[in-house]
């Protein structure tokens, strides 16, 4: 889970990392307000959850209230690469002397965490890492004993950082540290610190926590915003979906990751577009898991097609024919092609023609995913 | 031979009397695994298709001499059950289950660093040796003995995968399924010598995913030091940018763990890799011949 | 430093541990209503921190509400074991069922907490090591780790505790740990754990936390309370002094603990009667240190004589000489007999000297501890 | 021989430009201890009495070579000298500092077991080879070179008895505080056999006091493993019970750690116990004789 800027500088500022001035609006006249109490130059800066946010135009500087209101009134409402912008957050504009990069990450090849800090801040850290390879400092650490004080100083006094910026660099890397720790933090950035006259303050924040550790922090919970992903795929998740949009005409199922992104891959081989990745996961003993994940994937209104891959290892195949039916009395909107293999799978079979031949439905029955692949790119007109 | 397990691995469940537990209890007792014992707290005494049930995976360990353990507890109590298993000695630990929190995670495997245990997983449908064991949720239909050895990040996609092998009658020797964790315990890098030095494996497939970085660091150890063949498949090839593809750790971030550059690095290491899902029997055959 | 019963159940109930119903009194007359809010027999409990409490009358079953107030009213003011009773805890009286014991220490020579359990509960520890050495569970665990749920049902399985009784004495151990943990405890206690009809209840509650990490827990150092040691005891620690009273009639000062001890023991194996030990600590440079040491003896009327043994290894001995004699033209009650040792150890006994005989105190200088416990005691009219 | 610490020891000061610091680095130079370099965080390049100064103990130990550091920084830093110390692969840390966090102490025992360092105190007046070497703050006047090994667990009484014993004649190999800490790093127990594998040692005067079980656990190895005659003296045979006699340490809970009981403990493996401060001059003198 992803939070917000907002969120995420929230609990920077509890934690002791100095965060500019600012709040919150949600309409054109709050923002005026903010810029108003700020006296002056302002930042207005779109909530939304997606990366590179500034350059997509959703980070904008404000001359005076006039001009945040006329900004906000530009940006709430709009859609930032597909994600709807509800709110901004008003803060003051920061004189910057330096841009740093401060970051912790799990590296999840080394199985444990690592800080990051670089001189070369306002970029991503991939872009750092390649540009400046020399400026990426890395320190890992022992997620037991947490990073100390002394890895810290040796890495940046080697670096060459001056006494004074080690101290006060220390201060907000241990208190990063400490926030990624307590949340059980994936990833969380200050990008880019920066340097004023009055010291180090945070201008961006980022916090990535771990979704099957939310149980363990209701009040990150509370927070969650179904916003991070674009309409469909929040449908998908209040449905317990693995469910991601691609934007072509072919409708994927499949029961499992690495299974639904070969069918993906052979669609697209074939000459298709996959419209979506949906993979079932589990509980397709239950034929209405089957029929949400069917219904799911209709809603896209460019889907033309279904492929239906599912190896049925534990679940019976007649119940998975169960759910299609039971999907198809609803909508009966595009043909579906349907490749079952597993447990009980002639009777899953028969079930699927009897139905067909009853209600006129546009079932096709494959043996093979490459033959499945090639039926439904001929249906969407792809070859 | 086979590697990880075969006919003389015995094998404790470890929630045994959950729903999933006693079901795959069943499944792999009537595959023939030595199912020895099972581990459920307050639940000792009683016993579950016949298997003694235990208090504690080392009272278990104790009476049956167990030497692997599978588990088939909820998320929130892997941690513990994980550590229990690795405290216990056992030689493996099989983790099925699917999303414990990532710190858990860190932790055991800080754990495992300082111990003999081996992790399999978690998220991950365990291993098969065909005809000798099969720990785990794999369908006995879709493996039939032979000599292929296959390693994979994927439960359906290589079932699906060995199932036309069998039938193109081309068995295998043993297949681990690693799992599609982030983090997981053994990777394509620890299974791959275990094949290299496995008398019934003459050449391996692995099958990849979008995400991380273990299908280069296993194109590197193929580099260098394995002489058996290797073909590849990597699936996740039309995979978006950023977004999760169902597991956890397929995720391209950042433009890194690509299905492009996978492929590359393994096939500079020598890797025959299988254009699509299509290919891969016909790749195979090709090389086993 | 370690806190009240009713502190330390408030901070148990806090984290889940169960406690008894109950309040604080500091009068009889809220005593008498906290009795009647409970509605039946209570247990007045004075708030003292002195072990053995029970024993010596300070914990006592009220019938009834004017019971309680009686009995609230003999308490508070009254003194137990030399501790003033100020605050009375009134809690519901237990129908008892079973006693356990569940503590958290940590073991100084393994340099690691073990948790302790019994299912004797309501004797202290040792009683219980000794009487019942097959009920006492231990177990180890690693610091950084905490301890795992895993190793206390091993345990306690081994032992034949109930799945039932594990599971909930499980979820009571967390907390324990999770509190010691959290407050950097040095012991914790549920001493007795009591098991009544409706489950487990902390009948008592013990938390001793360490003194030199309260600097990161103000919210403790909020509690604390002097009247932990007693009257004179608790002057020394607002002065920073390492003083306890022994009840004899030879104040013994020295710099050093170790060297308190033996002067202490030599003093005694003299024929003498120690009145306290006091380590001045460092900072002797400073003669107003010296200066608050001799008052701080010199405040218990029992002294007849004044033994200071100092080995000046920074230390100059003048400055100590002048802390002496700061002192003494404050309060020239009792003879002094004085060791000096070290750095300008003649200057040091030459002002002295010249003290002495200007004033006509009377200063003793000795030149090994031997002759001064013999002078020491012979003035206190030992020999 | 000596041991711990001899005239081949290069010591580095961690905590060198603090008052204390550079109070007693002066001290020890004048000793003649090879005082190589300091640590002072953002002081690096400056220098105390000609001693360099470095900002981390990596640098310093790279740049000269030491094995020994001593630390003097205040208690809240404690914890990160010692695991940068311990960290940085030296053969010995005295840390002087008192007040030492128990949890912090516990953590840093931890580390120290998965290491080759060896840490005396925390809360500790140093070591002594007498004109080889001082790590610490022993006063210089009371100790001269000679054949007994002493070590004690504090500071003004070790260096009263040590003067009476000089002033007797009675030198020594090497005189070693491990400090009055409950959970002091180096015990008696670990002592002991540097001393009595030491050439240069032929007895050992053991001064120990109330509380904890060092005594006891040091009479077990005397009792088994020693064969260099051990003098001991306890402080405080007339504590009182339950109160914390300045030393952290030093303190009597539930009837354990009493005088009487480590005296018994010693006097049954073998160690001629003084009764009191003004014998032990008299009985070491027998012995060593």
């Amino acid at each position: 889970m992803r939070l917000h800027e907002y969120q995420a500088k929230k609990i920077f500022s509890e934690h002791g990392i100095p965060v500019p001035r600012g709040r919150l609006a949600e309409t054109p006249g709050e923002a005026r307000e903010i810029a108003e109490e700020l006296g002056g130059e302002v930042v207005v800066k779109a909530q939304v959850l997606v990366g590179g946010r500034g350059k997509a135009g959703g980070i904008k500087k404000a001359e005076n209230p006039d001009d945040a209101e006329r900004i906000a009134k530009e940006l709430i409402g709009s859609y930032i690469k597909g994600h709807k912008v509800e709110k901004v957050l008003v803060e003051e504009a920061l004189n910057i002397k330096e841009e740093y990069y401060v970051g912790y990450v799990i590296d999840k090849s080394r199985k444990r965490p690592a800080l990051i800090l670089s001189r070369k801040g306002g970029m991503n850290v991939e872009e750092i890492a390649e540009k400046y390879p020399e400026e990426m400092l890395k320190i890992y650490f022992d997620p037991l004993w947490g990073l100390q004080d002394y890895q810290v100083r040796k890495t940046l006094f080697r670096a060459e950082f001056s006494s004074s910026e080690i101290s006060e660099l220390l201060k907000i890397i241990k208190n990063l540290c400490r926030i990624a720790l307590k949340f059980e933090a994936e990833l969380t950035e200050i990008n880019p610190l920066v340097l004023t006259d009055t010291g180090f303050i945070a201008a961006d924040a980022r916090l990535n926590v771990d979704d099957n550790s939310l149980y363990r922090h209701p009040e990150l919970l509370k927070l969650r915003d179904a916003t991070e992903v674009d309409e469909l795929e929040r449908e998908a998740i209040l449905n317990g979906l693995n469910y991601v949009r691609i934007g072509g005409d072919i409708g994927i199922i499949a029961n499992g990751a690495g299974l639904a992104m070969a069918t993906m891959d052979l669609v697209k081989l074939m000459g298709g577009e996959p419209a979506n990745f949906l993979d079932t996961g589990g509980g397709l003993a239950d034929p209405q898991k089957m029929k949400t994940c069917l219904e799911q994937v209709l809603k896209d209104e460019n889907v033309k097609v279904v492929f239906v891959n599912i190896f049925a290892e534990i679940t019976r195949c007649e119940k998975v024919a169960e759910g299609i039916i039971l999907a198809m009395q609803n909508f009966n909107r595009v043909p579906h092609v349907i490749k079952l293999v597993g447990t009980n799978e002639e009777l899953g079979k028969q079930l699927l023609r009897e139905y067909a031949e009853k209600s006129g439905a546009e079932i096709h029955l494959v043996d093979s995913i490459e033959e499945g692949a090639k039926k439904a790119v001929e249906i969407a007109g792809g070859v | 031979m086979a590697i990880l397990i075969d006919e003389t691995t015995e094998v404790i469940v470890q929630g045994i009397t959950g729903f999933q537990g006693r079901f795959q209890t069943k499944r792999m007792l009537d595959y023939g695994t030595k199912i020895v014992g099972g581990v459920s707290p307050g639940k000792g005494g009683e016993d579950v298709f016949g298997v003694p049930v235990f208090n504690t995976v080392e009272e278990a360990v104790e009476e049956t001499g167990a030497n692997t353990s599978i588990i088939y507890v909820p998320a929130r109590f892997a941690y513990d059950a994980v550590l229990e298993a690795i405290d216990s000695g056992l030689d493996l630990v099989v983790c099925i289950t699917e999303g414990i929190p990532l710190y858990d995670e860190m932790k055991i495997h800080h754990r495992l660093e300082s111990s003999k245990t081996m992790l399999l997983g978690p998220n991950c449908p365990g291993a098969i040796s065909p005809e000798k064991s099969k720990v785990g949720l794999l369908p006995d239909r879709s493996f039939a003995p032979g000599r292929l050895g296959i390693v994979s990040r994927s439960g359906t996609l290589t079932y699906q995968i060995s199932e036309n092998l069998t039938r193109a009658g081309i068995g295998q020797s043993t297949v681990v399924g690693i799992g599609g964790d982030p983090m997981p315990g053994l990777t394509f890098r620890d299974i791959l010598p275990m094949f290299e030095e496995d008398d019934e494996t003459d050449a391996v497939l692995l099958i990849g995913e979008i995400g991380g970085s273990a299908e280069e660091e296993a194109a590197e150890y193929i580099a260098t030091k394995m002489s058996k063949p290797v073909i590849g498949y990597i699936a996740g090839i039309t995979a978006p940018l950023g977004k999760r593809m169902g597991h956890a750790g397929a995720i391209i971030e950042g433009g890194k763990g690509t299905a492009e550059s996978k492929i590359e690095a393994l096939r500079d290491a020598g890797v025959i890799v299988a254009q699509s899902l299509h290919d891969v029997v016909d790749t195979v055959r090709k090389i086993m011949r």
